[in-house]
C-alpha cells in the first residue's frame, strides 16, 4: 500500500529531473525543482505514516519552509535577471564558464 | 605561574591573530597587539625556561581528553629539545613586531598565528595535535608569502605548497598506519608520542611510513633533494616570513626528525642513518657551493641557511649524545645567527631598495654599527669558536667523526666552505668603495640597535657559556637515543645469525 | 490492540476500496500535472498544471492521514508559494517571443527520459524491497496538529529555529537582490 | 690546591677588555674622532699588564719543584656532553710561560710602536681594537688548558688576522688577501678540528684537556695516533704557512707593518710550532709523523728561501724569510728537538719583529713605498735603523753569537744527532741562502747611492716611540740566544732544562766533534751568502731582470696561479653551474613536471566546462544514472 506511494514519489521526482535537464525556461527549470521537492515530501509523509511516527511530518513541513525561502529567493534572482538580461534563458546565464 | 602556561603561549597568539582577522582594526593596532602578544609570550618563555629542571622527561604537561576513544588527545609537554625552539620563536618574533612598521594588518596576524602554531607543533604530546598544529602553521605562510611577497610570489607560492603539502599528506598516511599499528599490537587506540615509541615495527610497510615521515621532514628541513622550494621562497617571502621560515619553522622540521623518527622507527632510522647522513652532508656542500655564485643577498642567505641546515640534519643522524646534542644547540644558535642576518637583509633592501649584491659596497663605512652586529652575526654563522656558532657545528662534527670518519671529514668542510661564500659576500656589501648608492646608508636607529642587541649579545653569551643550555638539553637527548642504542644493540647480537633468521622466516610463510 | 486490528480488517474492504480509487484519481491528476508541467511551452500554463500536481498531492496526504500536511500543502504549497510564483509571471508580463526558443524540446526531453529511466527503476527497486506491514489503522490523532506541533517544538525545537533563520536569511536576500532599483539600465 | 692559581684567565682578560672598550669607544667616536693617542694609550694597558702578570706566572713556576711545575685555573665549565667534558680552562706550565713572556712582551714593545707608526690614520682606534683583540686571543691559545680552548684563541688569531690584512678595506687586493688568509687558515682548522674528534673518541673520554691527555697517550693505537698527528698538522700548515698551505702569508703583507711583525711573524704563525710542541706527548710516539713533520717544514724553508732571494717588495722578502724559518722550526719539532724548535721561536719573534719593525720604519719615512728598488743609500738617513736592522739581519742569517745562530745551529744540530741527515744538508744550504736575501736587502736598502731622490730627500729618522722599540728588539735579538747557551760555549741550556718536564725528547750522546763540525759548516754557508750578496749588491746594483729558473722562481713557481685554477676556478664554475644549470633544469625537474601535469589535465577537463547550468545538471545525472545502472544490476 505504501510502496504504491513512494511509487508516486519515484515517479514525479523523475518527472522533476526531466524538467531541470531538459528545460530552458527559468521559471520552468524552477517549478521543477519544487515538483522534486514535493515529491520527496510525498516520500516523508508515506514513510512516517509507514512507521507511523510523525517526525516525517515535521521534515515535510521543514521542506516546505525550505522551499518557501527557495521560492523568495529564486524569484527574486528571476527579475534581477529578467532585469538584467529581458530574457528567461538559462543559457543566456553561462557565467560559469571555466 | 600557572598550570597552563603552555596553552596560553599557543592560544593567546592565534586567538589574537583570528581576531584581527576578523575586526576591522586598522595596521597600527594590528602592530600593537603584535608586539603586546609577543612580549607576553616572550614573558611566558623565560618563565618557562627558568622553572625548567634540566631531566629528560616532559614537563609543564597539560592532558584534556579530546577524542578519548581513538585516543586521540590534547597533551602537552616540553622537554629540553622543545624548550629551546619554544624560545627561540618567543625571543626572536618581537623582533619582527618592533622593526618592520610598514606592513598591513593581515600579515600582522598571519604572524602571530604561525607564532601560536609553531609553539603547538613544538609543544604537541600528541601525534595528531602536533599534526594539527603542524598544518596550522603552514597555512600563514602561504597567505604571506602570496600575499606580501617579491615580483615571483606566486611561482613561489606554488612549489612551497606543492612540496609542503605532498609532505603533509605522506605524513598523515604514515601518522594513520602508526595507529593502526599501536592498535594492532596494544588492542588500543593511542596516538601519544611516548606511547608511539614502544611500538615494535618491522617489515616493508613500516619502513613506507618511516619514509613517508622522512620525506615531510626532510621537505621542510630541508634535505638534499627537497631542497628547491627554499631559495625561492626564501628570496621572494617578506623579511619576516624569510626569518620565520628560516630562525624557527626549519627547525621544526628537524625537532620532529628527533622526537618522532628517532624513537617511533628506532631500527628503520639506525638503518637509513648513513644514506641520510650523506644526503645532510652532500645537501651542505650542494648549497654551499651554491651559495657562492648567488648575487642576490637574500638568495645567497638561503642557500647558506639550507647549507647550514644539512648540518644540522646531520647531527640527528650520526646517533649519538654529542651530535643530537650540538644539532640541538646548533638550531638556536642558527636563528640567531642565519634569523638575523635574514633580518639584516631586509633592512639593507629596505634602504638601498636592491637585494644585488654588486649593487652594494663600502656599507662599513657608513654604518659602522650595522657592520659590527653584521660581522658577528657572520661569524656566529661561519662557527667562529666564542660565538654560539661554533659549539653546534664542533659537537656534530665531533658525532660525525664517531658515526663515519669519512663523514666526518666531509662535515668539516663545512668550516671552508661557509666561510668562502659569506667572507666573500662581506668583501662586496661592506669593504671595498662606496657608491653613490651606498653613500646614502643611514647606520641603525637607536631603536633598531637596542632591538638587535640582545639577540647579537645571545650570539656571544651562548658561545663563552653554553652550558646552562646544554644541560637542559643533553638529558632529553640521551632518552632520544635510549631506543636507538637498544635497536643497536640487538642488531649487533643478531647481526651474527640474521640470515639464518631470515630463512627461517621465509620457510614459515 | 488485537481487538482493534481485527475490527480494521472486517471494516477495511469497504474503506479500502473506496480509499484506492481516490488514490488513482490522485495519482493520475499529480502525474498529469507534472506531465504539464514540464512539457507546456509558457510558464504560466505549467504552473496552472503544477497547482493540479500541488493539490492532488495534499490529496494523496489526506490518504496518509497527515492532516497537518494536508492542510499546510494547500494553504502554503498551492496557496502562497503558487500565488507568488504566477504573480511573478504575470508581474514580468511574459510574452511569447520573451520565451526562449526551444526547438528540440521533444527530442531533448526523450533523451532525458532515457538518462533518467535508470534512475527511476532503480529507485523502484529500491522501493519494492523496503518491508512494509499492510495498512494498520493508526491513532486518529496522528498527524493532527496538537501532535505534530508539539513534536516540532520539543523534539525538534534546534532545526526549527534554524530554519527560522533560513527563513529570515532568505527574507534579506531577496530583499536585497532585488531590491536594487536602475542596475544596467 | 697549590697549583691552582685565580689569576691565569686576567692574563688573556685584560688585552680582550681592552679590545671591548677601544671598539666600543670606536663605533661612538668614529663619526667625531677624539685626541687618537687616547686609544693608543689605553690599548697599551691591557698588554702591559699582561706581561707583569705573566713574569709573576714565570716566577711562580721557577719557585716550584721541577715535578710539579704548572699552574692551572678551571674558571668554569664551558660544556659537558657525554663523555666530552670540557672546562674553560688556562694551563700555565714551562712551555707555555716561555711563549706568554714573549707574547706579551713583544705585544706589548709592538703596541708602544703603533702608536707612532699608525698615526693620523682614519680608524686608528679600530686597529688598536683588533690588536688587542688578536694579543687576548693569542694568549687564550697559548694559556688553553684543552685543544678546544686552544683552538678558540686558534680561531680567534686567524679572525684578527682577517681583520687586520684587509685593514685598509677600501682597496680590494688588501680584502682579498684578508680572505685568502682567513680561508687558508679555515683549512688547516678543518685538520686541526678533526684531529681533536679523532683524539677525543680515542682516549678523550677520560677528561680531555693536557694532563689527562697526556696520562692516556699511551692507550692510543698507532694508527690513530698517526692520524691525530697528521690532521693536528695539516692544522699547523694552515696557520704556520707552510707548504702545501703557505701561501696567504706573503699576501698577508698586505696590513700594516706592525701586524706583519706581531702577527705574521714573531706570534700567530708560531702557533703550529706551539701546538706540535705542545702535543709532543703523541708525536714522540710516533716516530714518522715527526719524520713527516721535518720533511716539510725543511721543505718549506728550502723553497720560501728560493722566493726570498727573488723578491723586491721589501716586506714580501721578510715574510718568505718568516717562512723559511717556520720551516726550520718546524724541522726542529719534527726531528723531536722540541725545546731547540721552541727556541727558535723564540729567538725568532725577536729578530724579526726587529726587522719587521725596521721595515716599518723605512716604509714610514718612504711615505709607503715598499718596492726595494726604489730605495738605497739610506744609511745615512736613519741611521738607528740601520744599525738595529743590521743586527736583525745577522741573527736572522745566523751569523755566530747573534741569537739567531744558538737556535738554529741547535735545530741543525739536533736533526743531526737524531740521524736525519738529509734535513740536515737542506738545512745547512738554507742558512746559506738565507744570508743572501737577508743581506741583498739589507745592502739595496741602505747601501749604495739613492734610486729615487725625491723620496730620498723626505726620508727621515722615525719618531722616538717607533726607536725605542727598535733598539729593544735589537738589544733581544743580540742576546737572546745566551738563555740556552750550548755546553760547548760553556752554556748549561737553560731553557731545554726549562722545557723538559712539558716536551717529551731525548738527547742523544754525540761526539765533540761532530758539533764543531756542523757549526762550521753553518758558519761557511752563512760566510758565503753574505759574501755573494756583498759582490752583488754591496756597491750598489740595478734591478736585475728575470730569466730562465730565476724568472720561474720570481714568479713563485706559478703556486698561486696554480691553486687559482685547480681549486678557486671550479669552485666558482661549480657554484655557477649549480646556479644556471642545475638549479633551474635538474633539481627543479620534479616540481615542474607536477604543475605542467596539473595544467595538461586541467585543459583536458576544460572542455567539458561549458558555462550552462543544465549540462551541469546534465553530467550529474548522467552520474547518478550510471550508478543507478551498476547498483540495479549489484541488487540482483
Amino acid at each position: 500500500m505504501i510502496h504504491s506511494y513512494l511509487m508516486v514519489s519515484v515517479i514525479l521526482f523523475c518527472i522533476g529531473m526531466l524538467g531541470v535537464i531538459s528545460r530552458r525556461n527559468v521559471f520552468t527549470v524552477f517549478m521543477s525543482i519544487e515538483l522534486m521537492l514535493n515529491a520527496a515530501n510525498l516520500a516523508f509523509v508515506a514513510f512516517s505514516r509507514l512507521h507511523e511516527s510523525m517526525d516525517g511530518h515535521v521534515l515535510a513541513l521543514m521542506v516546505m519552509a525550505v522551499a518557501a525561502a527557495e521560492a523568495a529567493l529564486a524569484l527574486a534572482v528571476v527579475i534581477l535577471l529578467h532585469k538584467h538580461k529581458g530574457k528567461l534563458d538559462t543559457n543566456v546565464f553561462s557565467l560559469l564558464k571555466g | 605561574m600557572f598550570e597552563h602556561t603552555l596553552s596560553l603561549m599557543i592560544f593567546l597568539p592565534i586567538a589574537a591573530g583570528l581576531i584581527l582577522l576578523l575586526t576591522p582594526a586598522g595596521k597600527g593596532i594590528a602592530r600593537v597587539t603584535g608586539i603586546a602578544i609577543s612580549m607576553a609570550a616572550l614573558i611566558l618563555g623565560v618563565d618557562v625556561f627558568t622553572k625548567f629542571k634540566p631531566v629528560g622527561e616532559l614537563q609543564f604537561t597539560e592532558f584534556i581528553p579530546w577524542f578519548p576513544h581513538v585516543g586521540i588527545n590534547y597533551s602537552l609537554g616540553v622537554d629540553g629539545i622543545s624548550l629551546f625552539i619554544l624560545l627561540a620563536a618567543s625571543v626572536l618574533l618581537p623582533l619582527v613586531f618592533l622593526l618592520f612598521t610598514t606592513k598591513e594588518k593581515g600579515y600582522y596576524a598571519n604572524l602571530l598565528i604561525v607564532q601560536g602554531a609553531m609553539a603547538g607543533a613544538v609543544c604537541a604530546a600528541d601525534i595528531i595535535l602536533f599534526y594539527i598544529f603542524w598544518e596550522i602553521m603552514l597555512l600563514p605562510v602561504f597567505f604571506m608569502l602570496g600575499l606580501y611577497g617579491g615580483e615571483k610570489k606566486i611561482a613561489a607560492t606554488l612549489k612551497i605548497t606543492i612540496y609542503t603539502i605532498a609532505g603533509s599528506l605522506l605524513m598523515l598516511a604514515a601518522i594513520i598506519y602508526l595507529g593502526v599499528a599501536y592498535h594492532s599490537q596494544f588492542g588500543e587506540w593511542n596516538f601519544a608520542i611516548s606511547k608511539l615509541t614502544q611500538l615494535d615495527l618491522n617489515g616493508g610497510v613500516a619502513t613506507l611510513a618511516f619514509i613517508g615521515f622522512m620525506i615531510a621532514f626532510a621537505i621542510k628541513i630541508p634535505l638534499f633533494p627537497f631542497h628547491t622550494w627554499l631559495p625561492d621562497a626564501y628570496t621572494e617571502a617578506p623579511t619576516a616570513t624569510t626569518f620565520v621560515l628560516s630562525a624557527i619553522m626549519a627547525k621544526i622540521g628537524v625537532y620532529a626528525v628527533i622526537r618522532m623518527v628517532v624513537p617511533v622507527f628506532d631500527e628503520d632510522f639506525a638503518r637509513f642513518a648513513l644514506l641520510l647522513s650523506l644526503s645532510g652532508v652532500f645537501g651542505m656542500m650542494y648549497c654551499g657551493i651554491a651559495a657562492i655564485a648567488q648575487n642576490d643577498i637574500k638568495r645567497m642567505f638561503a642557500f647558506s641557511s639550507a647549507s647550514h641546515m644539512g648540518i644540522i640534519a646531520l647531527g640527528v643522524f650520526t646517533c649519538n649524545v654529542q651530535g643530537l646534542t650540538g644539532s640541538v644547540y646548533q638550531i638556536i644558535a642558527h636563528a640567531t645567527s642565519t634569523g638575523v642576518l635574514f633580518l639584516f637583509a631586509g633592512i639593507i633592501e629596505d634602504r638601498m631598495q636592491t637585494r644585488k649584491i654588486e649593487a652594494l659596497g663600502g656599507i662599513a663605512y657608513h654604518a659602522p654599527v650595522f657592520a659590527l652586529y653584521f660581522a658577528i652575526a657572520l661569524l656566529a654563522s661561519v662557527g667562529l669558536p666564542g660565538t654560539s656558532g661554533f659549539i653546534g657545528e664542533f659537537l656534530i662534527i665531533l658525532g660525525a667523526v664517531k658515526f663515519s670518519p669519512f663523514i666526518g671529514i666531509l662535515a668539516g668542510t663545512t668550516l671552508i666552505i661557509g666561510v668562502c661564500y659569506m667572507l666573500w659576500m662581506f668583501q662586496r656589501v661592506f669593504f671595498e668603495k662606496d657608491n653613490e648608492l651606498t653613500v646614502t646608508f643611514k647606520d641603525l636607529t637607536l631603536k633598531e640597535g637596542i632591538c638587535f642587541l640582545p639577540v647579537v649579545l645571545l650570539i656571544i653569551v651562548m658561545g663563552l657559556y653554553p652550558q646552562p643550555f646544554i644541560e637542559k638539553i643533553e638529558p632529553a637527548a640521551q632518552i632520544q637515543l635510549a631506543h636507538l642504542a637498544d635497536t643497536q644493540h640487538v642488531q649487533v647480537a643478531d647481526s651474527v645469525n640474521a640470515q639464518d633468521h631470515g630463512h627461517l622466516l621465509e620457510l614459515n610463510k | 490492540m488485537v481487538h482493534l486490528a481485527k475490527k480494521s480488517i472486517k471494516k477495511g474492504a469497504l474503506d479500502i476500496m473506496f480509499a484506492d480509487w481516490l488514490f488513482i484519481l490522485f495519482t493520475v491528476c499529480a502525474v498529469l500535472g507534472a506531465a504539464g508541467l514540464v512539457s507546456f511551452r509558457h510558464p504560466m500554463n505549467s504552473a496552472m498544471s503544477f497547482v493540479v500536481t500541488l493539490i492532488s498531492l495534499a490529496g494523496l496526504y489526506a490518504l496518509l492521514s497527515a492532516k497537518l500536511i494536508f492542510a499546510t500543502q494547500l494553504i502554503v504549497y498551492a496557496g502562497a508559494i503558487m500565488s507568488l510564483i504566477i504573480f511573478i509571471i504575470m508581474f514580468l508580463n511574459i510574452q511569447n517571443e520573451d520565451l526562449p526558443v526551444e526547438e528540440g524540446r521533444l527530442k531533448n526531453m526523450t533523451i532525458g527520459a532515457v538518462l533518467i529511466a535508470p534512475i527511476g527503476l532503480f529507485l523502484m527497486k529500491v522501493v519494492k524491497q523496503i518491508p512494509g506491514s499492510d495498512t494498520v489503522v493508526v491513532d486518529p490523532n496522528f498527524g493532527g496538529v496538537k501532535e505534530v506541533g508539539q513534536l516540532l517544538f520539543s523534539k525538534w525545537l534546534l532545526p526549527f529555529e534554524i530554519v527560522s533563520i533560513l527563513l529570515l536569511v532568505a527574507l534579506v536576500g531577496a530583499v536585497v537582490l532585488a531590491g536594487k532599483r536602475g542596475i544596467n539600465k | 690546591m697549590e697549583n691552582s692559581a685565580t689569576y691565569l684567565m686576567y692574563i688573556p682578560l685584560f688585552p680582550l677588555l681592552g679590545a671591548v672598550i677601544i671598539g666600543l669607544m670606536h663605533v661612538f667616536t668614529c663619526k667625531r674622532p677624539i685626541f687618537e693617542k687616547f686609544y693608543g694609550i689605553i690599548a697599551c694597558i691591557g698588554p702591559i699588564l699582561s706581561f707583569v702578570l705573566a713574569l709573576r706566572v714565570f716566577f711562580n713556576l721557577k719557585g716550584m719543584p721541577e715535578e710539579g711545575r704548572y699552574l692551572i685555573q678551571k674558571a668554569f665549565t664551558w660544556f659537558q656532553v657525554g663523555d666530552l667534558d670540557v672546562a674553560m680552562g688556562f694551563l700555565a706550565d714551562p712551555l707555555s710561560s716561555l711563549m706568554l713572556l714573549f707574547v706579551t712582551f713583544i705585544g706589548s714593545l709592538i703596541h708602544i710602536y703603533s702608536i707612532g707608526y699608525m698615526g693620523g690614520e682614519k680608524n686608528y682606534a679600530k686597529f688598536f681594537a683588533y690588536l688587542n683583540l688578536f694579543l687576548g686571543s693569542m694568549l687564550v691559545l697559548v694559556l688553553g688548558d684543552s685543544p678546544v680552548v686552544m683552538f678558540v684563541g686558534w680561531e680567534g688569531v686567524g679572525l684578527c688576522s682577517y681583520l687586520l690584512i684587509s685593514f685598509y678595506t677600501t682597496e680590494t687586493e688588501n680584502v682579498i688577501a684578508g680572505n685568502k688568509a682567513f680561508i687558508v687558515n679555515r683549512i688547516g682548522d678543518l685538520g686541526f678540528v678533526l684531529g681533536m674528534s679523532f683524539l677525543f673518541w680515542a682516549i678523550g673520554a677520560h677528561g680531555f684537556d693536557y694532563m689527562a691527555l697526556k696520562a692516556n697517550a699511551h692507550h692510543l693505537a698507532p694508527g690513530v695516533a698517526l692520524t691525530v698527528c697528521l690532521l693536528l698538522f695539516v692544522g699547523a700548515t694552515g696557520k704556520s704557512a707552510q707548504i702545501p698551505l703557505y701561501v696567504w702569508l706573503p699576501d698577508a703583507m698586505a696590513g700594516p707593518t706592525p701586524v706583519s711583525a706581531l702577527i705574521h711573524a714573531a706570534t700567530m704563525v708560531t702557533a703550529g710550532v706551539y701546538m706540535v710542541a705542545r702535543f709532543s706527548f703523541i708525536y714522540a710516539h710516533v716516530p714518522v709523523a715527526g719524520s713527516i713533520v721535518a720533511w716539510v717544514g725543511i721543505l718549506t724553508a728550502l723553497l720560501a728561501a728560493i722566493f726570498g732571494m727573488f723578491q723586491d717588495d721589501i716586506k714580501k722578502v721578510l715574510a718568505y724569510s718568516t717562512v723559511s724559518q717556520l720551516g726550520y722550526m718546524f724541522a726542529g719539532v719534527g726531528v723531536a728537538a722540541y725545546s731547540a724548535g721552541i727556541f727558535h721561536v723564540f729567538t725568532h719573534a725577536f729578530f724579526k719583529a726587529l726587522l719587521f719593525l725596521g721595515a716599518g720604519a723605512v716604509i714610514y719615512a718612504m711615505h709607503h713605498q715598499q718596492n726595494i728598488w726604489k730605495m738605497g743609500g739610506l744609511k745615512k738617513k736613519m741611521p738607528i735603523t740601520y744599525y738595529t736592522m743590521v743586527i736583525g739581519a745577522l741573527a736572522l742569517a745566523g751569523c755566530p753569537f747573534f741569537s739567531g745562530f744558538f737556535s738554529k745551529d741547535e735545530i741543525l744540530f739536533m736533526a743531526l744527532a737524531n740521524g736525519h741527515w738529509g734535513i740536515w744538508l737542506v738545512g745547512v744550504a738554507v742558512a746559506g741562502m738565507t744570508a743572501y736575501y737577508t743581506f741583498r736587502m739589507i745592502f739595496v736598502v741602505f747601501h749604495g747611492e739613492p734610486r729615487d731622490q725625491h723620496a730620498y730627500d723626505h726620508a727621515h729618522e722615525a719618531p722616538l716611540v717607533m726607536t725605542l722599540p727598535l733598539i729593544i728588539l735589537a738589544v733581544g735579538a743580540l742576546f737572546a740566544g745566551y738563555l740556552n747557551l750550548p755546553a760547548i760555549f760553556g752554556g748549561d741550556q737553560e731553557v731545554t732544562h726549562w722545557l723538559a718536564p712539558v716536551v717529551v725528547e731525548h738527547h742523544p750522546h754525540v761526539s765533540k766533534f761532530v758539533e764543531l763540525l756542523a757549526m762550521c759548516a753553518s758558519i761557511v754557508a752563512f760566510i758565503i751568502g753574505i759574501r755573494l750578496a756583498w759582490q752583488r749588491f754591496g756597491k750598489g746594483a740595478e734591478e736585475p731582470t728575470f730569466s730562465g729558473f730565476t724568472e720561474f722562481a720570481y714568479h713563485k713557481f706559478y703556486v698561486d696561479e696554480l691553486y687559482d685554477s685547480v681549486f678557486v676556478q671550479p669552485y666558482k664554475r661549480i657554484g655557477g653551474a649549480i646556479r644556471n644549470a642545475i638549479e633551474p633544469n635538474v633539481t627543479d625537474a620534479p616540481i615542474k613536471l607536477v604543475s605542467q601535469l596539473y595544467m595538461m589535465v586541467g585543459q583536458a577537463f576544460k572542455v567539458f566546462q561549458v558555462g550552462f547550468v543544465r549540462v551541469y545538471a546534465i553530467y550529474m545525472i548522467v552520474g547518478l544514472s550510471v550508478m543507478s545502472l551498476i547498483l540495479s544490476f549489484s541488487l540482483n
